[in-house]
């Protein structure tokens, strides 16, 4: 039942593709949304072990991914239509189309159970995201994405020879195909060493690159920075988190074949050193979709940082995917909402938030402090724990580092933060149309809600769901690995 | 049980009217070494007690300026002063109250008194008097440690904190407290003559507003209160002169050969300060810090010289 | 022997890419790349595997015939003859590729071949050839040749994987086809929205967003 | 305990019908607020004398960590200050916010969450739970700081305090971290014997102490407090300086009663930082010009009080002395008592003046005793009490620590008494200069201003809170016997088994009766001198000068010169002479004010130079698309290298 998660969607952008008119066509993808979701809560429900020569199927991995990305495309669409409605003079055709065909590829990479279809998946991403951030079709949209286009297909070519070369080391060690990743972990042992880590360091740039990690995130601010908030929010919080599960999935195979150490490292570094450059950019940023940009930088870096790490942080790396993801979209969106009022996202102009926006105004600087690990946010509790599974398992310097780094963030962020929220809103700014509407704060105030929620409790079968995904990452191939027809 | 309550009824009773009645003596004995140290006749010594009889017939004239707090020095003054002398022993009588730590109160009070007049003086708005005010808070803030410190110097050799028993101290008296002993009585000296607004520091009898600093700040008191005022001044003369004097006195067996002692050893003080006052020439106002910690040395040195 | 001589000549091509400074020229050294590499696998005794062929036929004819001609209608648009002041000269781009040339030596060296494998040059000619791609990528500026470059790029993964091409053939074709199809297809779609939007594809217009 | 979480919904939800109601939306607060008051007191009250405390487990905890509160002693002990001082500040408000601009609905819900946060903070006994109220206190004050936001000075404040805020946060993650390892649960509990002189052990006190210190505002960590306390609405300074500051505090104490054997220096470090802050605290609050300000440095002299007599309780407990450790500890908790009643009063009685006269600098007041002769006479309380002046609370909670210093100097010979001894002296001596300069300069004299002139008395609703603070400073201070046995309860968790009690200790009844002879004597004396008929009209003698004029009088600044003057090496007083040149000078003007030492030489300095910094590195994204693709490859090499070496 699960191919639903994959065909539904696809089949739903064709639908929007052949649609004519707008309003209907917007409202197909709250529809799917939903609809997508149900199902795979419904599939979530009924774990059923999985036959070894499955090509398809959620694990706990992968069906945490799918079930965060679901939720935030959910939210997305359910705030598309009244955005859409706000933009008639932009055809929004391709839009849609290409929101409801990433949703299927998610799908479908989230159950892969192959490297090469993950990897196919992977790049099909690409393609259909591509033409969202060329949504607003004018020279600054279109340079964006010609750098998002081509850094992200060179990382990706890259991640293509890193698969080859992980086929190669298991073909040297006599394994044949179907190479599923199961029976890689299963038979770690074999694979050849050399061929391993070359695999591993070339699809840690690939992914890393889709991801955003520094220094290969340099698309990223111009991708964000020029798209709506809801292309923002769905590239922050659902490709970012497809490549980190493409990534895990290697990693989790280096990690069975008894090289996590070296690959420990390289997450680790990679981690800081996003982490770090990100601060150099947030230092008296002037543009907040920017600003936002580059916290999800900073934020990819600490994912890699926790799966680092290892053990509670690797756990809480996987959960702070949902904050991130969650908090992120309220962060977009409102940021959307600020621009659209103001028609300018730069900050000598955009001050006084909560009062022209009152609402999208208290929901950034709410969404700011709970990305920043104000409890009882969800991020809080995996920063923390992050933080304290660093420090507790002997990385003293690292979580040191971690934490005076967090620190020097909301110093720069909070800065531009605090000018565009308070004040009062400049005189000479022309004021737009655009007023808080519950169509346009409804989703956020649900995606903070959720975060809350999460932050402060979280139900029995997730939290059982995200301990084994936790385990699988490290390698382990837990004795029931959650896996369903 | 009478026999033994009654003796100690007497002291207190004694003690009560020392300080109600003996305070304006001082000032006249004072003013009288001066005069004939100066070859001058002056005033008769019970001058103070006339004038203070005069004023609190007069009616007090106040200022359009002034509120209740223009009351509170010269009554805060004179009740705090009178709160501390029921702490302190004259002599070796003991003091009607005394606890542990009764010494930080008896300073603390004169702290009390000290604010009030500070206020009051600001109550009238007048430059001068800011003036006055302005410098009494300045230099007590270098009298408090010295206090302190002979407090501190005494607490550390008699392991006390009362001051009935800190200052009861040459009854156990060794060679090794002498040294001490000396240079926190100098060091108190100081801190007397300042807390007095005496010569050197100050100078309650010219005219010079511009060089005063406690007189200063009662230039728009009159009447009554003033009468609280000059009783007050008095008042500390007594009770501070009894808290430098007690240490150096002899313990006599009998109670009233004791109060002859400390009678006999206040109107010595009276005129020591006279002779002081009589000899030396009031500082420049720049001067007045440093005098003021010599005596902080003075007391700090003493402490140290009981810690090692 | 066969195998040998098309790397070699593989290899040349990479020199000359980088050392030619007329895009029109660059791109034909491109496309006889891509032909020699479809070539290749035939040249290897694969020709037994039906899909092997298809998949030859397939590299071929899109990089013989479908890459050139979307770039001479690219051409003819913005009309264009040769790259001007590349951010690396052609002397020292010739140098790298050189470097380059030696470090894939070294990093191949490091990388052992199954047992029984006759093809050792494949590995560092496949590295060789992803690095001229990065090369162009990084030193060029018409967003032609950098596409040149990527399609180079491309060539090297297409050269390792026929490594694998015999064992895991599903794996190979698909990247390969996939990556190509995305690569060039969609490249070439918004290089015609450079060209309409600031008509010429000078990458230096397209440095506007920054911090 | 059921009572004390009722308190705490209570106090969360008071703001919540002001957004639905058109009017009385405050008083409904205050109300709600009250309760929760009425409330938490019973509840603490009740466990201070010597009632079973309870605890509250958080059945359904994310990720399956437990959260707890516990109500013990300690807590209780806290709860005073905090709800007495919120219900205050909640009445206070009623007046204080009528016809002001800014979104008063939402600021009377966040003021309830903050209070709210406050009463948990008090019972947390688990990391997550703390950290949790610590943050929902940190963020709640933020906002109500930003209240009043139009102006630049108030967000810039703002974001200083967020910063500062959150910096100290992160200390404490590292901190509870640590003590997750150590523990191995997240939950409060004692340390192990000898842990503390371990490295661990080292750590943990650096930590806590500056994560805790931050909050408190203990030099040179205060650079965020004078800023905000002077932005802040003035009942949210008095809940920030009287409250906020002692969470802080808490959380030291907190530390302190889990460890069993501190090390000597650990005491030494606590009077070291108490001394500083105590001397400096107070000698920039003489530099201060600003009403608000002044009363912010304040609070650090405060704090640098409670600090010493937590070191000396520490140094107590290091060296076995029982004595030492009871009554640094009893002075250090009553004082935390002492300070927020006597900071709050003053603070709401500074607000009611600049809510009539519309500024905060002392030059520009005047004469304002007559006008508002009940601000007037709370503001004197509550200096009075400030200055440690008998028979107010203030000097009850200092003369325990001077006896515990003095005992120590009986006891040991290790020299911190001496030095607390000396700061304390030196502390009370500067106070006093201090308060009597604020004082005079706001209510005494001749009004400077016209605003000051045109003042009127605040309304009932602002008077009603500073009359009971006022009561309760003179309450503690003439009677403490009665807050004696609370006090000794909370002083045996601090000092376990010490073996002596406060009450063998102190001879609190004896303060009482000289506080009872002053006050009869000041009586009759009052009554003696009391005018008679009604006084004459008559202008200040003033030597005979004819027509004193209000410019004429000695300004607070004028006041503190000589002193400022003499701590110049420390302030380093900004001034600026007036040039006066030829026969007929022209009009020209003085001016002095002192920087604060680290936000403005320090801080900014440093942040300046980091921006320009980053600024530099801005260069690595420069819109080169080739560029970016050579990090690609750099990167690709680098690794590749790295591996293959």
């Amino acid at each position: 039942m699960v191919w639903l998660l994959i065909v539904v969607p696809l089949l739903a952008a064709v639908l929007a593709f052949a649609v004519s008119s707008p309003t209907l066509r917007a409202w197909i993808l709250p529809t799917v949304g939903i609809l997508h979701l149900g199902i795979l809560l419904v599939a979530l429900t009924t774990w059923r072990t999985l036959p070894a020569t499955a090509w398809f199927g959620l694990d706990a991995l992968g069906g945490w991914v799918l079930l965060v990305i679901s939720v935030l495309f959910c939210i997305c669409a359910f705030y598309a239509p009244a955005y859409l409605a706000l933009r008639p003079d932009r055809d929004h055709r391709v839009l849609s189309t290409c929101l409801l065909g990433f949703l299927g590829l998610a799908s479908l990479l989230a159950q892969a159970r192959h490297p090469g279809i993950a990897w196919v998946a992977m790049e099909t991403t690409t393609l259909v995201t591509a033409p969202l951030i060329y949504f607003n079709h004018n020279r600054r949209s279109l340079e964006a994405t010609w750098k998002y286009l081509v850094i992200g297909s060179v990382g990706i070519a890259l991640a293509l020879l890193g698969t080859l070369f992980i086929a190669y080391a298991a073909h040297m060690g006599g394994l044949q195909e179907p190479l599923r990743y199961t029976r890689l972990m299963e038979n770690g042992a074999l694979l050849s060493r050399p061929w391993l880590r070359a695999g591993f360091v070339l699809t840690l740039v690939g992914y890393g690159t889709k991801m955003g990690l520094a220094p290969l995130h340099t698309w990223k601010p111009d991708a964000y920075g020029e798209t709506p908030g809801i292309v923002g929010a769905l590239l922050a919080g659902g490709v970012t988190s497809c490549a980190f599960l493409a990534l895990l999935r290697i990693y989790a195979v280096v990690g069975a074949a008894g090289e996590g150490a070296f690959a420990r490292e390289l997450m680790v570094a990679f981690g800081m050193l996003s982490m770090a450059w990100a601060l150099v950019f947030m230092i008296r940023q002037t543009d907040i979709k920017r600003l936002l940009a580059y916290s999800s930088v900073e934020h990819m870096g600490i994912l890699v940082f926790g799966i680092g790490i290892g053990g509670l942080a690797a756990k809480f790396a996987l959960f702070h995917l949902a904050a991130n993801a969650l908090v992120k979209s309220v962060l977009f969106l409102s940021a959307g909402n600020i621009h659209r009022s103001y028609a300018s996202k730069q900050l000598p102009f955009v001050t006084g938030a909560i009062r022209r926006t009152p609402v999208s105004g208290w929901l950034f600087l709410l969404g700011f402090l709970a990305i920043t690990g104000m409890p009882p946010f969800a991020p809080f509790l995996s920063e923390f724990n992050i933080a304290s599974g660093a420090l507790s398992t002997g990385h003293i310097l690292g979580g040191t580092a971690f934490l005076i780094l967090l620190g020097c963030i909301f110093l720069a962020m909070s800065e531009t933060v605090v000018q565009v929220v308070f004040g009062t809103p400049s005189a000479q700014r022309v004021r737009t149309p655009y007023k808080d509407a519950p169509a346009t704060t409804a989703p956020l105030i649900v995606a903070l809600g959720l975060a809350l929620i999460l932050g402060i409790w979280m139900p029995r079968p997730l939290q059982a769901m995200l301990d084994h995904a936790a385990t699988t990452v490290e390698g382990v191939l837990s004795a029931r690995m959650e896996v369903q027809p | 049980m009478v026999r033994s309550l009654l003796p100690t009824m007497l002291q207190f009773l004694l003690h009560g009217l020392t300080v109600l009645l003996l305070p304006p003596l001082l000032p006249g004995l004072i003013a009288k070494t001066k005069a004939v140290m100066a070859g001058r006749k002056g005033p008769p010594v019970f001058q103070l007690y006339y004038d203070l009889a005069k004023l609190a017939r007069k009616q007090a004239v106040f200022s359009r300026t002034t509120t209740w707090v223009f009351l509170a020095g010269p009554v805060g003054g004179v009740a705090a002063g009178l709160a501390a002398s029921c702490l302190v022993p004259f002599g070796h009588t003991p003091a009607p109250i005394s606890f542990e730590g009764d010494v930080i109160l008896f300073a603390y009070l004169f702290g009390l008194a000290r604010f009030l007049t500070i206020l009051s003086a600001l109550d009238t708005g007048s430059s001068f008097e800011g003036m006055g005010a302005a410098r009494e808070a300045t230099f007590s803030a270098l009298a408090e440690p010295a206090l302190f410190l002979g407090f501190a110097a005494l607490a550390k050799a008699t392991s006390s904190l009362s001051l009935g028993t800190m200052l009861a101290f040459p009854g156990s008296l060794t060679a090794r407290f002498t040294g001490p002993l000396i240079l926190v009585f100098a060091g108190w000296a100081i801190v007397y003559l300042a807390e007095n607004s005496r010569i050197p520091v100050d100078d309650p009898n010219t005219h010079l507003e511009l060089t005063m600093i406690h007189e200063v700040m009662v230039l728009d008191h009159s009447g009554r209160p003033f009468a609280l005022v000059l009783y007050g001044a008095s008042l500390k003369l007594l009770v501070l002169g009894a808290l430098i004097l007690t240490p150096a006195l002899p313990r006599a067996p009998q109670a009233w050969q004791n109060w002859l002692v400390f009678y006999a050893a206040l109107g010595l003080l009276a005129v020591g300060v006279g002779l002081v006052e009589s000899a030396m020439a009031r500082f420049r106002m720049t001067k007045v810090p440093q005098f003021l910690v010599a005596g902080v040395l003075a007391t700090g040195f003493a402490f140290l010289l009981l810690l090692v | 022997m066969m195998p040998d001589l098309l790397i070699a000549l593989t290899m040349l091509s990479n020199f000359s890419l980088v050392a030619t400074s007329r895009v029109s020229k660059a791109i034909q050294f491109a496309v006889l790349q891509g032909v020699l590499l479809g070539l290749m696998p035939l040249a290897m005794g694969l020709g037994r595997h039906f899909h092997i062929v298809l998949l030859a036929i397939a590299a071929v004819t899109v990089k013989g015939w479908l890459i050139p001609f979307l770039f001479r209608r690219a051409l003819r648009q913005v009309h264009i003859q040769r790259e001007v002041d590349p951010y690396i000269g052609y002397t020292v781009s010739l140098m790298l590729c050189a470097l380059g040339t030696g470090l894939s030596l070294v990093l191949a060296h490091n990388l052992p071949l199954k047992a029984g494998t006759e093809y050792t040059l494949l590995v560092p000619a496949s590295l060789a050839t992803l690095f001229t791609g990065f090369l162009l990528l990084v030193s060029r500026r018409k967003a032609l040749t950098q596409v040149v470059g990527y399609l180079v790029l491309e060539n090297g993964i297409y050269l390792f994987g026929l490594l694998l091409v015999e064992d895991m053939p599903a794996l190979v074709e698909a990247g390969i086809l996939l990556d190509l199809f995305v690569g060039i297809f969609v490249m070439g779609i918004v290089i015609n929205h450079i060209r309409v939007a600031f008509d010429s594809t000078d990458t230096r217009h397209l440095a506007e967003l920054k911090d | 305990m059921r009572l004390y979480l009722l308190a705490i919904l209570a106090a969360a939800a008071s703001g919540v019908p002001g957004l639905f109601l058109r009017r009385k939306g405050g008083e409904v607060a205050a109300g709600l607020l009250g309760l929760a008051a009425v409330l938490g007191l019973w509840a603490s009250l009740q466990v201070l004398s010597g009632g079973p405390g309870g605890s509250f487990g958080l059945r359904t905890a994310s990720l399956g960590l437990p959260g707890l509160l516990v109500l013990d002693p300690l807590a209780a002990f806290f709860t005073i200050p905090v709800l007495l001082l919120s219900v205050s500040g909640a009445i206070y408000s009623l007046g204080y916010w009528e016809g002001r601009r800014g979104n008063t609905p939402a600021l009377r819900l966040v003021y309830g969450l903050l209070v709210a946060s406050l009463v948990m903070l008090v019972t947390a006994s688990h990391a997550l739970t703390f950290l949790l109220a610590w943050e929902g206190m940190a963020i709640a004050a933020f906002l109500l700081v930003m209240a009043e936001d139009r102006e630049i000075e108030t967000r810039r404040a703002g974001w200083i305090y967020l910063v500062a805020t959150h910096t100290g946060t992160l200390f404490l993650f590292a901190a509870f971290a640590l003590l997750a390892k150590i523990h191995g649960h997240s939950g409060f509990s004692a340390l192990p014997a000898g842990l503390a002189a371990s490295r661990e052990g080292t750590a943990l006190f650096w930590l806590f102490l500056l994560g805790f210190g931050f909050k408190a505002g203990i030099l040179p960590l205060h650079f965020w407090l004078p800023p905000a306390h002077a932005a802040a609405p003035s009942h949210v300074s008095a809940l920030m300086s009287g409250v906020l500051l002692k969470m802080g505090i808490l959380g030291l104490v907190r530390f302190l009663s889990w460890v069993p054997d501190p090390p000597i220096w650990w005491g030494g470090v606590l009077v070291a930082l108490g001394a500083l802050s105590g001397i400096l605290g107070v000698a920039f609050a003489l530099g201060q010009h600003d009403l608000k300000r002044l009363l912010a440095y304040h609070s650090i002299e405060n704090i640098g009080i409670i600090l010493l007599g937590l070191g000396l309780g520490t140094l107590g407990k290091a060296t076995g002395h029982p004595v030492m450790q009871v009554l640094g500890f009893a002075g250090a908790l009553l004082h935390v008592i002492n300070h927020s009643l006597f900071k709050g009063l003053l603070f709401l009685s500074a607000g009611s003046v600049l809510h009539t006269t519309g500024t905060r600098d002392l030059e520009r007041l005047g004469g304002l005793g007559q006008r508002m002769p009940w601000t007037a006479g709370a503001f004197l309380a509550g200096s009075w009490a400030i200055c440690g002046l008998p028979p107010l609370n203030g000097f009850v909670s200092e003369w325990l620590i001077y006896l515990g210093a003095f005992r120590g100097l009986g006891l040991g010979r290790q020299g911190w008494p001496v030095v607390i001894l000396l700061s304390l002296a030196l502390i009370g001596a500067l106070a006093l200069a201090c308060f009597a300069k604020a004082f005079g300069g706001v209510f005494l004299g001749l009004p400077r201003t016209d605003g000051a002139a045109q003042a009127q008395e605040a309304p009932r609703s602002m008077l009603l809170p500073m009359g009971l603070l006022a009561l309760a400073c003179v309450g503690i201070g003439v009677a403490p016997v009665l807050i004696a046995p609370a006090l000794g309860r909370v002083t045996e968790i601090m000092a376990p088994g010490a073996g002596t009690t406060l009450s063998s200790l102190a001879g609190l009844p004896l303060i009482s009766g000289v506080a009872v002879v002053l006050g009869l004597l000041a009586f009759l004396f009052w009554w003696w001198i009391r005018p008679v008929q009604p006084a004459a009209d008559l202008p200040t003698w003033d030597c005979g000068y004819a027509a004193p004029d209000a410019r004429m009088q000695y300004t607070a600044s004028s006041f503190a010169d000589g002193l400022v003057w003499g701590l110049r090496w420390a302030l380093r007083p900004r001034v600026r002479f007036p040039r006066v040149v030829g026969w007929f000078p022209r009009p020209t003007r003085y001016e002095s004010h002192v920087p604060d030492p680290v936000l403005d030489r320090a801080a900014a300095p440093a942040l300046r130079l980091s921006i320009r910094g980053a600024s530099q590195l801005r260069v690595f994204q420069g819109g080169e698309l080739p560029v970016y693709l050579l990090y690609v490859l750099l990167t690709l090499l680098v690794l590749l290298v790295w591996m293959v070496a």
